[in-house]
């Protein structure tokens, strides 16, 4: 019989070892899980296995999509972890993403018939401004009416969503789009460059792989990611230190509004092209999970952004080959989770399975 | 506008809030003793299913609720299991539980979704609600296991210490938040809405997580926190239905404005936040230490 | 191991084998769930009538739940990259992805539903729902007691517009004292806040319901409040009997048959199709005889009639606006491109139009 | 019925870092006060959760009342007649007095039943409680006796008490050892464990004594004097720290006047008019009873939390009241507050990342926001050397060390920064007896140095030893100040019980 309570030991100090082996136990459980899953609904598990985490990605297109799908979700990821490592819950990327796109897209209709080199970094600066904006709010209202940031954050990604579809049915309605709900597109120049002929992949994993690295780079060699560390760990410590909680608060924010925000921009001024209202598909939600699974590591980010965008195109080749519903694809996504969190302690705990409880 | 409108909109007002009572109560019991599962979309939609289909195929509306109950008694047991035993990061599980909700109450459905079945009478689940609340606000401030649920909540240490079993009372905690989950999930797809539709919940767990924070973690705030969002929500279309010449989005920000102010109001009284917060909320419980 | 990695090349084989084989392979994009029981489902509904017309000569794989962002253009590529040689994308913003894959795939057909941007390679499609729209608003003009219509809208675009602007129009002339209440949702798919929504017109007064969202959740709510109500997108009868006038329902099974056919028949060509009632792409569920008297039935099935044969024009001279302006004038009749771009209420509705 | 109501066969305990008891062998007479004595870590509170089903032995057995007792829990323990009072009390702040009783008591009972058994118990023994009142707004001592009528509602035969008296005024601990008379009378026994050589001749009939986890001896009193108990227990004699008063110069390093603050918080104490000069090279300490407000008036020194604050702390003629900690550092003030986890030192960073805690003018361990990783390894390493910390290396965790390297590392941080005033709280609370020697020495030479010295400290002796004049704070109210050299102890008991000064 398998023993479901295991006995735990703390480790002193984190095992390195199983920092590594961690995921590769999950996801050897994933594919197990997985294999009993499709056999029980008929297919052969290689070729499902195959279709849902290989194929996507077995040639230069299907790595382009991949990078595509991930860039929003790493760049947001990165940004939420400032506000968690700060033991701050926002929640609402959704919206700085939603708000970012609004701002920075809004310069990119301004200019639609301008081109010039400056366009683009002047739409990259409105949309971090614009999530950078929207993620103050929540920020301000915890600092000057100590109102938890888990409610506002998520109540202002509907406001947001909302505000955008005021504009694109209203003032920023292209008015030779037949009245449809959706912007002028942006010229030539407010869009983001392509990298390689013929595939997606654009200029916006360059800004995303620029904000992992200063993320990077903050949280382990400047005072600030020390601060945000400190507070997370200890606000008491932090407080005698003496560092500033409520900028701590609104520096986490910021940059966390400011990446989605360009997260947002991306994806308009990336594959999009215009405004409208169903610009994101979630992003601001997965990435909450995407820099959990990385553990707020900005390396370990880019791993779980890859990995959960592999679920995601899995589950379109899983539709397309073997006819199954998207849904399953959702399911998988939670397999790998749980396991991956469920295994998480081995990095912290010793595990000793005895005969008897 | 007359008195019978008026009587007509509180009613729809109660019907359509009775859902978000019902999560958000359940949630708040599970925080209550220091857990926080972010599934509650999750476990909603697969409880919706559950019901709906066992309806369909027994006919029977008790079994429906029952195995719906069920459902979420699994879910929650899953969570548990995770973020108790596995002592996994409560945030991320409660997430994967979402998503992975998402995808099983799609999977299970996927045959009965436009099957017809006759929608149950509300007022009773309506009337079960504020019993619930009732009950649980009794449970937790005039019986012992309630005190206990909430001294676990408190100082999972002290509780230890004192030879109460934190993992049982958070286990407790969980399935019933779970129960409460499934239970609102099926009462849309068999009273409220009466059908089977992919993410029919559309977003109502996350509002009922929301307003376990705007509750302040006391149970009879659950029906003002709902009800300033159910309500607005009704207003607002009677509002529009007026002709009252607005956009219509700000009409429908208005639920949202509404819950955030009124959360604005009552947070900025810090003290009483802080006596109300289950202090050992989200923070692992591990024995050996 | 090397079991394995055979075993891996020969399902490649095959499902490359099977990307070559002889059928045409039509490939849908679906932006709800094939289940929704309204727009998707309809969408489903005619690819296998589609499949049932033309046997072996096609096989048909769909993509369901595909966001309108970016995620789009991937799907519809992998199915362009799949050998597909038909592709319907069959919502409205999935238009510049298309024409986006399109433009990579030039042999690979494409049929956008709902647009109006096209190529050598990309078709139009798109019904004449406000047809339908006009025959709901007589109906509704003879049945009401309370003269007062409920109908609940998603989001302000052309074609939920244009069917509130035709809906009036034969309201209101058949009652000129009607009046309409429209709650704007701002969701395709809610059944709860349709639900609110429905409940909240009734009380509104309202004794017959209108819907442009896709759950038939206000049609429920109108049967268990004793009122009328019209269905959405495809007959919806079932679920609310004693309720149930008729409803318009999106038929695309014989467009899809045909341009399938076009492909494997080699002369498929770039168009642009509205087709309405006359070429049987809205219909009108059976009309219910419970609920509706045998004269009006029977107005209903002349003026579908005269809408197929031309004699009868849902937006037809003189046609003001909110602010008195006269739109179309005595004797004309609304163009296409004024139908189609319609973001202006007719004379006589309350309230403002979102944008 | 034999003479002794619990035997300790054996019993050996040991933890991933250190082996707590080896071998724990004694008795415990009926009807008795058996005192468990030894300093702090010497394995005494490992033994006694160990009895209250709190924590499995690796080996051994427990005898009690004949039968081995075999508990998995607390609650078995109190059905089988044990219960225990906790050091650190295991109450639920933010519950009221009558809600935790009700969490002690095990068998069903109704609440008016349990009212009327709270007044009998409190006449009984004279515990007056009000069963309305939240723990917070409790002092120590009520919240001492919310714990032990806890206990007394379940008559125990055996009642365990944890270090009942560190947190106690002396007037409290009289009420305290009264209490515990009458239960003998009952008939009852007591496990009385503590650090305190006094309370040990004046209340206990025997003794066992830990020492590094294993028995030193256990024997009748009889024959024991303060003396050689302290030999036993602590194993080497110290040398004795006399204070040196002839460094004292006579200008006024800090100044408070009147400072007060209002919090408006039941889980605060608002202070007073607190008033006090420190001159340079002078240790100034601050008696009193745990929860008096010593960490309110800690965290106006300190500038953690200073809204609100009136009144003028002057330092060096600069009022520095509204001052937050990053400036009172770059004037050279350094702190060490009374929690070492979390809040002198980050447990989850290595000792180099806690160097970076506090930063003083001249420390070189950042450059325009750029940490410097070379210097704080070489700083951290030089107090690793200096204080003789017990540690791998400065990228060990802070949580890895044992409480009396960590607090070594912390105080050896803020020293070498060499401050002109230095602010600490507690500083040896909770560590061996090594650690305390050399923190006290090293504090006492660095006043000699010129630096001025608060320390807040509820440990009476460490005051009497180390201070030169010494106040009381009472109620969020500072006393006069004496020398040390000159107050008597039972003066001191007296204002820590809310006596006024003359």
């Amino acid at each position: 019989m398998i023993n479901i309570l295991p006995e735990f030991k703390a480790r002193g100090n984190p095992s390195t070892l199983m920092n590594f082996l961690v995921p590769i136990i999950a996801v050897i459980l994933t594919i197990f899980t997985g294999s009993v899953i499709f056999v029980l609904m008929g297919f052969k598990p290689t070729f499902a296995l195959y279709t849902f985490f290989i194929s996507p990605i077995s040639n230069s297109y299907g790595i382009s999509e991949l990078l595509v799908k991930a860039t929003p979700l790493a760049l947001i990821a990165v940004g939420l972890a400032f506000c968690f490592k700060n033991n701050l819950y926002n929640i609402g990327a959704e919206g700085q993403l939603t708000m970012g796109a609004v701002f920075g897209g809004g310069i990119g209709i301004f200019f639609h018939d301008t081109s010039g080199v400056w366009v683009l970094p002047l739409m990259i600066v409105g949309g971090a401004i614009g999530g950078a904006l929207w993620g103050m709010i929540p920020a301000i209202l915890k600092v000057k009416f100590n109102t938890n940031e888990i409610l506002t954050s998520l109540m202002l990604v509907y406001i947001a969503l909302l505000i955008l579809d005021y504009l694109v049915v209203g003032p920023w309605k292209d008015p030779y789009g037949y009245s449809f709900p959706k912007t002028r597109s942006f010229s030539e120049s407010g869009r983001m460059p392509l990298l390689f002929q013929g595939l997606r992949v654009h200029f916006g994993i360059i800004i995303a792989l620029a904000a992992v690295f200063a993320s990077w780079f903050i949280f382990s060699k400047t005072m600030l990611g020390y601060q945000l560390k400190v507070t997370g760990f200890s606000p008491t410590a932090s407080k005698y230190a003496g560092f500033n909680q409520n900028n701590l608060i609104y520096i986490a924010f910021i940059f966390s509004g400011a990446f989605a925000g360009i997260a947002g921009l991306g994806e308009v001024s990336g594959p999009i092209g215009l405004l409208y209202r169903d610009i994101s598909p979630n992003y601001g939600f997965t990435a909450i999970i995407v820099a959990f699974l990385g553990r707020l590591n900005p390396i370990g980010i880019i791993f779980a952004s890859l990995v959960i965008a592999l679920t995601y195109l899995g589950a379109e080749d899983a539709q397309l080959f073997m006819q199954i519903p998207a849904a399953v694809g959702f399911v998988f996504q939670g397999l790998v989770l749980f396991f991956l969190l469920g295994t998480e302690l081995l990095v912290n705990y010793k595990i000793s399975f005895r005969s008897k409880l | 506008m007359n008195i019978d409108i008026l009587f007509g909109v509180i009613q729809i007002i109660l019907i359509a809030t009775t859902p978000l009572v019902f999560a958000a109560i359940g949630e708040l019991v599970t925080e209550k003793t220091g857990v926080l599962n972010l599934g509650v979309e999750g476990m909603m939609l697969v409880g919706a299913v559950s019901a709906f289909v066992t309806l369909v195929i027994t006919g029977s509306y008790i079994l429906a609720f029952l195995v719906s109950i069920l459902s979420g008694i699994l879910m929650s047991g899953l969570f548990a299991y995770l973020v108790l035993i596995l002592m996994s990061n409560q945030v991320a599980t409660g997430l994967a539980l979402t998503i992975f909700g998402i995808g099983l109450s799609s999977m299970i459905g996927k045959k009965y979704i436009g099957t017809p079945i006759t929608g149950l009478n509300p007022y009773f689940f309506v009337i079960l609600s504020f019993i619930i609340v009732f009950f649980v606000s009794y449970f937790f401030y005039k019986t012992k296991l309630g005190l206990i649920f909430r001294a676990v909540g408190e100082s999972h240490d002290s509780s230890h210490a004192l030879g109460y079993s934190v993992i049982k009372i958070r286990l407790l905690g969980i399935l019933f938040g779970g129960s409460m989950c499934a239970l609102a999930g099926s009462y849309m797809s068999i009273c409220y809405a009466p059908m089977w539709q992919e993410n029919m919940t559309a977003g109502r767990g996350w509002i009922a997580l929301a307003l376990v924070v705007f509750a302040t973690w006391k149970p009879g705030r659950i029906l003002i926190g709902a009800y300033i969002f159910g309500g607005v929500s009704i207003l607002q279309m009677n509002l529009q239905a007026w002709g009252l010449n607005f956009p219509g989005q700000f009409f429908n920000m208005a639920p949202y404005l509404a819950t955030m102010i009124v959360l604005i109001i009552i947070s900025s009284n810090r003290i009483r936040i802080k006596l109300s917060a289950p202090a050992s909320l989200t923070i692992p419980f591990f024995k050996g230490r | 191991m090397i079991r394995l990695i055979t075993l891996i090349i020969s399902i490649l084989g095959v499902s490359i084998g099977s990307a070559n084989a002889d059928p045409k392979k039509i490939g849908f994009i679906y932006i709800g769930p094939p289940g929704d029981h309204g727009w998707t489902y309809m969408h489903d509904v005619g690819r296998q009538y589609m499949e049932s017309q033309l046997g072996d000569a096609v096989t048909s794989t769909y993509i369901e739940n595909v966001p309108e962002n970016a995620d789009a253009v991937r799907a519809i590529r992998k199915l362009a990259a799949s050998g597909h040689d038909l592709i319907f994308t069959t919502s409205f913003n999935y238009m510049d992805q298309t024409l986006e894959v399109a433009n990579e795939f030039p042999d690979v057909k494409f049929e956008h539903a709902t647009g109006y941007k096209r190529a050598p390679n990309v078709s139009t499609y798109s019904a004449r729902f406000y047809e339908g729209r006009t025959i709901s608003g007589h109906i509704a003009g003879h049945l009401t007691k309370t003269n007062t219509i409920g109908y609940i809208a998603s989001f302000p675009i052309p074609e939920v517009v244009r069917g509130i602007n035709a809906f009036y129009l034969a309201a209101s002339k058949v009652n000129p004292d009607i009046k309409i209440k429209i709650i704007w949702a701002f969701t395709w798919y809610d059944p709860g806040k349709e639900a609110d929504a429905a409940n909240t017109l009734i009380n509104q007064g309202a004794d017959i319901l209108v819907q442009h969202t896709d759950t038939y959740a206000p049609c429920q709510a109108a049967e268990k409040a004793g009122v009328l109500a019209f269905g959405q997108a495809s007959n919806q009868e079932e679920f609310c009997p004693n309720a149930h006038l008729t409803a318009i329902e999106d038929i695309w099974g014989p467009y899809y048959a045909q341009r399938a056919k076009a492909v494997v028949d080699g002369t498929w060509a770039e168009k642009d199709t509205w087709d309405g009632m006359a070429e049987g792409m809205v219909v009108m569920s059976p009309y219910n005889s419970k609920l509706m008297p045998t004269d009006l039935i029977q107005e209903a099935v002349a003026m579908e009639v005269a809408i197929k044969d031309g004699t009868l024009h849902p937006f037809t001279g003189p046609i003001y606006d909110q602010s008195g302006e006269l739109r179309v004038a005595e004797g004309e009749v609304a163009d296409d491109f004024m139908m189609a771009t319609m973001d202006w209420y007719v004379q006589g509705i309350d309230g403002e139009l979102p944008q | 019925m034999s003479e002794d109501i619990l035997t300790i066969k054996n019993i050996s305990k040991s933890f991933p870092k250190v082996i707590a008891n080896k071998n724990v062998s004694f008795n415990i007479k009926r009807n008795t006060v058996h005192a468990l004595l030894g300093e702090n870590g010497a394995g005494k509170s490992t033994l006694v959760k160990i009895l209250y089903g709190l924590l499995k032995s690796d080996e051994g057995e427990i005898i009690f009342n004949n039968y081995p007792l075999k508990v998995q829990s607390p609650s078995e323990a109190r059905k089988n007649k044990i219960g225990m009072v906790f050091q650190h009390f295991s109450l639920f702040d933010s519950l009221t007095v009558r809600e935790n009783l009700i969490l002690g008591i095990d068998q069903n009972m109704s609440f008016s039943n349990l009212q009327d058994k709270v007044n009998e118990i409190s006449n009984r023994y004279k515990l007056p409680l009000d069963l309305d009142a939240p723990i917070n707004t409790l002092s120590a001592g009520q919240k001492q006796r919310v714990e032990i009528v806890r206990i007394l509602l379940q008559d125990p035969e055996l009642l365990i008490m944890d270090e009942p008296t560190s947190v106690l005024t002396p007037q409290e601990v009289e009420s305290l050892f009264e209490t515990l008379n009458t239960l003998l009378k009952e008939g009852r026994t007591i496990l009385y464990i503590t650090h305190k050589l006094e309370e040990v001749i004046n209340l206990c009939h025997e003794v066992t004594i830990l020492r590094n986890g294993e028995v030193i001896e256990s024997s009748k009193l009889e024959n024991e004097t303060a003396e050689t108990l302290a030999t036993k227990m602590l194993g080497k004699k110290l040398t004795e720290i006399k204070t040196d008063y002839s460094k004292i110069t006579p200008k006024i390093n800090l100044s408070s006047k009147n400072l007060s603050i209002e919090f408006n918080d039941p889980f605060l104490v608002d202070l007073k008019n607190i008033s006090f000069d420190i001159k340079e090279g002078e240790i100034f300490g601050i008696a009193g009873v745990a929860g008096n407000g010593q960490s309110e008036l800690m965290n106006l020194l300190t500038g953690e939390a200073i809204d609100g604050v009136s009144g003028e702390l002057d330092f060096n003629n600069i009022d520095i009241k509204n001052f937050s900690p990053k400036k009172r550092r770059d004037m050279s003030i350094a702190f060490v507050p009374e929690n070492r986890l979390g809040h002198s030192a980050v447990p989850e960073l290595t000792l180099s990342e806690n160097i970076l805690l506090s930063q003083f003018p001249d420390s070189d361990f950042q450059n325009n926001g750029m940490i410097s990783f070379k210097n704080i390894e070489v700083q951290a390493k030089k107090v690793i050397e200096k204080f003789n910390v017990v540690t791998p290396g400065p990228e060990a965790k802070a949580s890895s060390l044992s409480g009396g390297n960590l607090q070594k590392f912390v105080i050896g941080r803020e020293i070498l920064s060499k401050p002109k005033l230095l602010i600490i709280s507690h500083p040896t609370w909770g560590i061996d007896a090594g650690a305390e020697h050399a923190i006290r020495q090293s504090l006492i030479e660095l006043a000699k140095n010129g630096t001025s010295i608060i320390v807040i400290s509820q440990d009476l002796d460490e005051l009497i030893e180390i201070t030169h004049r010494l106040s009381v704070i009472f109620n969020g109210k500072l006393s006069k100040s004496y020398d040390t050299r000159e107050i008597s102890i039972s003066k001191i008991g007296l204002l820590m019980g809310g006596q006024q000064d003359d």
